[in-house]
């Protein structure tokens, strides 16, 4: 081994020879159809057609402004657990927990007690004793994952099975009717003529957008998605971080399971049966990588309103839950397949 | 409660007695639902009232698979008798073929077996005489307008209940020449009662009359109602949960009547399994055996009688 | 092209190119090789070697071009096809599955089987003799591939190229994870292959490997052809360096300064362990000096690293900055008390390869442009242009994802990364690995300009030669052990060699 | 160039504390540990002490053959849908639509056309239409994810969704009656006084166990979940291998729904609800890696019976479901977290 590979660059060099040929500048336009503009575009489109096929079958039914408030209303509750979900995945990780989560919230702050104590003091207790019911759970998802290094999978499948029968067990397995007058009031109310649960999805969904796409936490959870372990070693919390984003998803769940007790005036343990599935679709369908590294808000909101939509163009037309199930799954695999299609960057093998 | 058959003028005197200790098993399903958690607390309650009754609970699932096994399990434990609320009817019934083989008398609640030989006692609610109630009601209130508007609320659609219930209702409508304009299927909780019936109101912007089948999701159809801000109908309940009776008897809300259908079928099973396995008969029947079926009666509640129906209200 | 003119030939590809969603990575490449020739392909990184044999190989088909195989036009549409004509591959990326044993990693797709029933035995059998042709009979073929190390699961690649019965056989940067010892190893599979009157196309950005193993060279550059068939006896590595980059690199590495003698100690590392891996590792780094770390692939040199960093849990031992201990296991301590790592793999310990370049030259501390939670990308992207400019990073482009960029320039992001943050330990894996000729010195020259700067350098290299131009001073790692700690000018190949030697055999 | 620095490098480290290179070696009893009987040791313990929780609280009644029968009478439906998953599980996937499908197989095997088709040729014609639903699904699912590439979660949650519907729209969302009488015949039947249940169940885990561990189909599977990449590149049609083993999981959801119908003699589309949950869990609580790259036939088997053992012990203790959920979700954490302290090697990063 005579010769030596090491070198210097002669000054002689021509800089702009080195660089590899610039590939991607494309033009503006292709640039933002590619980007997340362009997936959310699909969406947007998508719902179009939705109040299209709406407006032609059902006509001034569908298309008045009280029904596109009921629509959202509809929307809301699991709007805003799919904003939490969005955060999770993201992240690369999911919480098949949440419905079960919600249902254990609602059932904890509509105890008996829980409403009595909150008639001394103040129905913000209930709220509180709901979120703080969605972020223990969290907790628990959170250190049994980051630290226990289960996966995501089983940790809350067994949080869904688990969370269940609590709830079972502390209601007595019966429906418990809220009485707190405030609490009723407040969330049976509306403001500027547009109900509150409609604000807190609004609420929400800013919020959730702000965080994600503005702030180190935002950038943080895309990190971790993209790449766990690059994270990790480039000095960040990632165990710490990953137990914030089940706590944040647990009290979106707490949230979810205050909405639906004003919006029900009950809680009981069935509440949030199978919500996971329809909070993962939307966030799937809305454009969110389900391995990680790319999570987009507005794609969720878009993709709970479309499946909100749905319900109500099925029910608008008397048509029968199990065909609307089909065109479910077949709307999940459509949307799927054309975010793919948007999606699919220079780059990518295939 | 069954009560009623304590004072038997004839040779059945005796029912009250205590006899030979019978074991009974108990299998109904999930009580994921207000009138399935009341029949599960009523059946217990019934064989607590008898110094003679062991009860054995295999609790509730709405998986047919499992179910099965819990009456194998019963088989192979030789109880005296198995009070049987089948996840499906149709399901459940090799197996409860099985025990009658055995020699274990199978007292079938609510959901029909498919075979007459799989059980010594049916005792059914009538769902199709619930719809025939309900309608008949709706009628009554509505008789004179034909282009009234009817909206349904269904159970979970799945089940031949449900099915049944919709007979009866579009049936007894049909004496009076309306028919069902709009029609839902929510799943026995208030959270499909809510969501069915909020997506209803926004599909039927006016509505004259509505039947929802079930009282336990009447919670969620009424939160809906209230935040649509719709009174302009008026709406019959089903099952007859205190809920509903408190608040027909309050008259303050939409819910103007309900249509029970009994939560105490499976104490009514038990009581009926304890005869059978004795070789008692029922009181106040000259028959000397217990009958092989009972339908139970589905009457209106409304705020005349309402009084009279609360005690013997589930709750929710 | 007329058939007959490539009769003599075994294989001959014909104005290949090759579009990626927009991407030109292959504007028409000419490839001829013969039966028993070692065929060596040389280019920069992002030049499109790799592309070009994923196309032999029946990974990626062509959008453009012909290939002929014994004379004879074929498509090769998937890599069954490829196999079944007598092409062999051992990609640049490891191909193996960690999860499997060695035996059926290497029988994996041509099982030794009937009727789909595996014979087992067999197959551990023909793995035994294929190791032990490799050099390697100590390895169990029942061992699964994931316990091994990069350089036993190449081994395990090429013994998989073995049992195929190839006319050919790709190897695209074999001895990027092997040491010297190894690649001797390899060189002589290599000849024994060749005099069987196999083909073998070599791909290395180590030129002192081509001109001991190669007989013909194909230059690549942006996509095309340079030069074809090139005779290496004919063709002087100066003229070689030339076709490949376009410009002229002399061979020196960056001269060392004087390290001042009052220079403090920065790192500070003590007793170190880590159990079943490394024991008792103890030596310090001065502010501007650099420190080597030799030794043979699986000494523990990589363990050791990231040992110090916090990203392993030492069993005993402790590291101190600036005097001050850090926290075992904890690499966020490290990163604030001013430790950074450019690790090994630097796709899948280093980048996020979707995410933009900006995003990745502040992953360490994109905390700290922000106001309170809220980022600050314009300061980030203004932060990141600096560091293209200083490090010539290509494309200048901060918003280009990671993924997109050349080996060398991904390297390059790693140490932006650390420079953007300020850190005054550095502690570099392979910095060099699978990286091109002229951004190799480049980096070298980056290192030392670090150093001089005041930065206390550690660097992990598998080539000697490596190590002992860029540091001041050489630490030989054998078995886990520190076995010998010198100035750099006091040792040479053979002597880190021959400690190495010794230290394995006690 | 003078060097100076003070290099402490200790000569007396111990040469038994510097690992050799083979590190996994280890004495074969370590090694029997660690590796797959290490693993299934845990799942038997675990089976063990239930059967002796059961003993003791339930005594006579517990501790019996026909008990012991019922047990596995009951785990064969899910464990037939579990074997089946193993392979998907192993090969990265999962499928989330074998309960869903396995109800659309009983539904259409059981039409009263299908039934009266039956009864002019074969008992058969009905099982092996209940196999051609389910791999007819499978079909599906695997063509969207091998060639749509439609990640498998979305895939096939969307064939959840739509079989679910499709059964109730094709039984009219009725229960139908199995009157076939020789189907009914052979599944009430048994052989050598075991259930042919159960001899399904055994003589599928036996075929799925020498699937698995024997022929190359089942290292394909194994490589697959381990490096798609590399196994793609290893000339193996990989493709066509997902759409394979699609197939298989609902060809096993179809057996099930056979199974099914045989013990209900009755079909309907909530046949299986909530299956996919228990069959996931069984297949991961038994070692099968989530995701990818290890299966176990044997650690599946124990893992349904785990499950089975469990509610068969509640039962006979009249203990409540919601009870039992908690503890369910609690054992499936723990079995997870067990597993991977078992299988977790040495030299692992932190
Ligand atoms: N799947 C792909 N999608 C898009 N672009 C690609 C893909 N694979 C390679 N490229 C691009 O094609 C060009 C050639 O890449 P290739 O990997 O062939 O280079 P190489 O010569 O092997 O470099 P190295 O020496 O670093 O291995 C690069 O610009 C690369 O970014
Ligand atoms: N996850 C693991 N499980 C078991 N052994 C491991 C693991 N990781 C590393 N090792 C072992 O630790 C030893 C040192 O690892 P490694 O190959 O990284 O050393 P190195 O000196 O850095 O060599 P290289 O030049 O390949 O980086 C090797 O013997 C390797 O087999
Ligand atoms: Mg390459
Ligand atoms: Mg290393």
């Amino acid at each position: 081994m005579s010769e030596q590979t090491p070198t210097t660059v002669s000054e002689s060099a021509a800089p702009t020879q080195a660089a590899p040929p610039e590939k991607k500048s494309g033009n503006a336009m292709q640039r933002l159809l590619g980007g997340a503009a362009g997936r959310n575009l699909g969406l947007v489109i998508a719902l179009a057609l939705l109040i299209v096929v709406g407006a032609i079958t059902a006509g001034d039914r569908f298309m008045n402004v009280e029904n596109f408030l009921n629509i959202i209303r509809f929307a809301s509750i699991i709007g805003v657990i799919s904003i939490g979900m969005t955060f999770v995945i993201t992240a690369g990780g999911i919480d098949l927990s949440v419905g079960s989560v919600m249902g254990l919230a609602s059932v904890v702050a509509s105890l008996s007690w829980v409403q009595a104590a909150a008639d001394q003091t103040s129905w913000l207790l209930m709220v509180a004793v709901a979120l703080a019911v969605g972020g223990a759970a969290g907790l628990v998802n959170g250190i049994v994952i980051a630290y226990g290094k289960v996966v995501p999978f089983m940790a809350t499948l067994a949080m869904l099975v688990g969370a269940r029968g609590l709830a079972e067990l502390l209601s007595n397995k019966q429906t418990q009717i809220v009485s707190q007058q405030g609490f009723l009031e407040f969330f049976r109310g509306d403001f500027l003529g547009i109900a509150w649960l409609v604000w807190i999805f609004v609420i929400a969904a800013v919020i959730g957008w702000f965080l994600l796409g503005r702030t180190t936490f935002g950038r943080r959870t895309v990190a971790i998605g993209g790449n766990f372990e690059a994270t990790r070693l480039a000095g960040i919390r990632v165990k710490r971080h990953l137990v914030a984003l089940y706590v944040l998803v647990g009290v979106s769940a707490g949230i979810a399971a205050v909405m639906m007790l004003g919006r029900t005036t009950a809680g009981t343990s069935t509440h949030g049966t199978l919500y996971e599935l329809d909070a993962i679709a939307a966030v799937v369908v809305g454009g969110t990588l389900l391995v990680g590294g790319r999570g987009t808000i507005v794609g969720t909101v878009l993709g709970v309103l479309i499946f909100s939509t749905l319900t109500n163009v099925f029910t608008q037309n008397n048509l029968s839950n199990s065909v609307q199930s089909v065109v479910k799954g077949v709307i999940i695999v459509v949307a799927v397949l054309l975010q793919q299609r948007f999606a699919s960057r220079p780059g990518r093998s295939s | 409660g069954t009560d009623s058959t304590s004072s038997g003028p004839t040779n059945n005197a005796n029912n009250t007695e205590t006899g030979e200790t019978v074991r009974i098993g108990w299998s109904g399903p999930a009580a994921d639902h207000g009138w399935l958690g009341a029949i599960n607390s009523a059946a217990i309650a019934e064989a607590e009232k008898y110094d003679d009754v062991e009860l054995v609970v295999a609790e509730g699932t709405n998986d047919a698979n499992l179910q099965i096994s819990q009456v194998e399990t019963f088989i192979n434990d030789e109880l005296d008798a198995i009070v049987l609320l089948p996840t499906d009817g149709a399901a459940l019934t090799e197996v409860a073929i099985k025990a009658m083989e055995a020699g274990i008398p199978v007292i079938n609640v609510d959901r029909e077996f498919s075979s007459t030989f799989a059980a010594r006692v049916t005792v059914l609610g009538d769902n199709y005489g619930m719809g025939v109630s309900a309608g008949t009601y709706i009628c009554e209130q509505l008789g004179d307008n034909p282009d009234a508007v009817v909206a349904e609320i269904a159970g979970i659609d799945s089940l031949p209940l449900t099915q049944d219930r919709s007979r009866g209702f579009s049936d007894a409508l049909g004496d009076c020449g309306l028919e069902v304009s709009n029609r839902v299927a929510a799943d026995f909780t208030v959270q499909g009662g809510e969501a069915a019936a909020s997506q209803l109101l926004s599909a039927a912007p006016q509505i004259d009359a509505l039947w929802n089948h079930d009282d336990d999701q009447g919670v969620g159809v009424l939160a809906a109602i209230d935040s649509a801000g719709r009174d302009e109908f008026f709406m019959v309940g089903g099952a007859g949960s205190k809920n509903a009776m408190d608040a027909i008897k309050s008259g303050d809300s939409v819910l103007e009547a309900t249509v029970i259908y009994p939560s105490t079928q499976g104490a009514d099973g038990v009581a009926l399994a304890r005869l059978v396995a004795q070789g008692k008969s029922l009181g106040d029947l000259v028959e000397q055996d217990v009958p092989t079926r009972i339908v139970l009666y589905a009457p209106v509640v409304t705020a005349d009688n309402v009084d009279e129906y609360l005690p013997t209200a589930f709750t929710s | 092209m007329l058939k007959g003119d490539n009769t003599a030939s075994l294989l001959s590809m014909r104005g290949i190119t090759k579009e990626f969603a927009g991407v030109k990575a292959l504007r028409g490449v000419d490839l001829d090789v013969v039966a028993g020739e070692v065929h060596c392909v040389l280019g920069q990184n992002g030049a499109g070697k790799s592309t070009l044999i994923k196309i032999l190989a029946g990974a990626h088909q062509p959008s453009g071009g012909e290939i002929f195989w014994q004379g004879e036009q074929r498509e090769i549409p998937n890599p069954v096809a490829a196999i079944d004509m007598g092409v062999a591959t051992m990609y640049q990326e490891l191909d193996v599955v960690d999860g499997l044993t060695i035996a059926e990693n290497i029988f994996l797709g041509h099982e030794l089987a009937t009727g789909g029933v595996l014979h087992r035995a067999r197959a551990a059998r023909t793995t035994r003799q294929l190791l032990e042709r490799l050099g390697h009979g100590n390895l169990s073929p029942h061992r699964e591939v994931g316990t091994l190390s990069a350089a036993n699961k190449q081994i395990v690649s090429m013994a998989r190229a073995l049992s195929h019965d190839a006319k050919l056989i790709i190897m695209d940067e074999p001895s990027a994870v092997l040491d010297a010892e190894e690649v001797k190893n390899l060189f002589r599979v290599v000849n024994e292959l060749t005099s069987q009157g196999i083909a073998i196309i070599y791909i290395s950005h180590r030129l002192e490997e081509i001109r001991q193993i190669g007989d013909r060279i194909t230059v690549i550059k942006d996509g095309a052809s340079m030069a074809s068939g090139l005779s290496v006896a004919d063709t002087p590595t100066p003229e070689l360096i030339r076709l490949m980059t376009g410009r002229n690199v002399e061979f020196v590495f960056p001269p060392r300064r004087e390290l001042p003698a009052d220079a403090p100690v920065v790192l500070d590392i003590d007793g170190l362990s880590l159990r079943g891996i490394f024991a008792d590792v103890s030596f310090d780094v001065r502010a501007g000096e650099v420190v080597g770390l030799a030794g043979l692939v699986g000494s523990g040199r990589s363990e050791i690293l990231e040992t110090v960093y916090g990203a392993r849990r030492a069993s005993s031992g402790h590291v101190s900055v600036d005097g001050k201990r850090l926290r075992p296991g904890a690499v966020d301590r490290a990163v604030t008390s001013g430790i950074g790592l450019s690790p090994e793999e630097r796709k899948s310990q280093g980048l996020i390869l979707d995410e933009p370049i900006f995003k990745n030259v502040t992953l360490s501390n994109f905390a700290r442009y922000a106001r309170g939670p809220l980022l600050n990308e314009r300061r980030e992207r203004a932060v990141t242009r600096e560091q293209i400019e200083a490090l010539e990073l290509r494309p200048a482009d901060p918003d280009r994802p990671a993924g997109t960029l050349s080996g060398g320039n991904q390297q390059k992001i790693m140490l932006a990364r650390w420079l953007v943050h300020g850190t005054r330990v550095l502690l570099l894996d392979e910095p060099t690995r699978g990286v091109d000729v002229g951004a190799r010195a480049e980096i070298y020259a980056l290192i030392r300009r670090l150093a001089d700067a005041g930065t206390a350098i550690v660097v992990v290299s598998s080539e000697i030669p490596e190590v002992l131009g860029l540091a001041d001073r050489v630490l030989v790692i054998g078995d886990g052990r520190v076995l010998h700690s010198t100035p750099a000018t006091e040792i040479d190949e053979h002597g880190v060699l021959d400690l190495v030697m010794k230290g394995t055999a006690a």
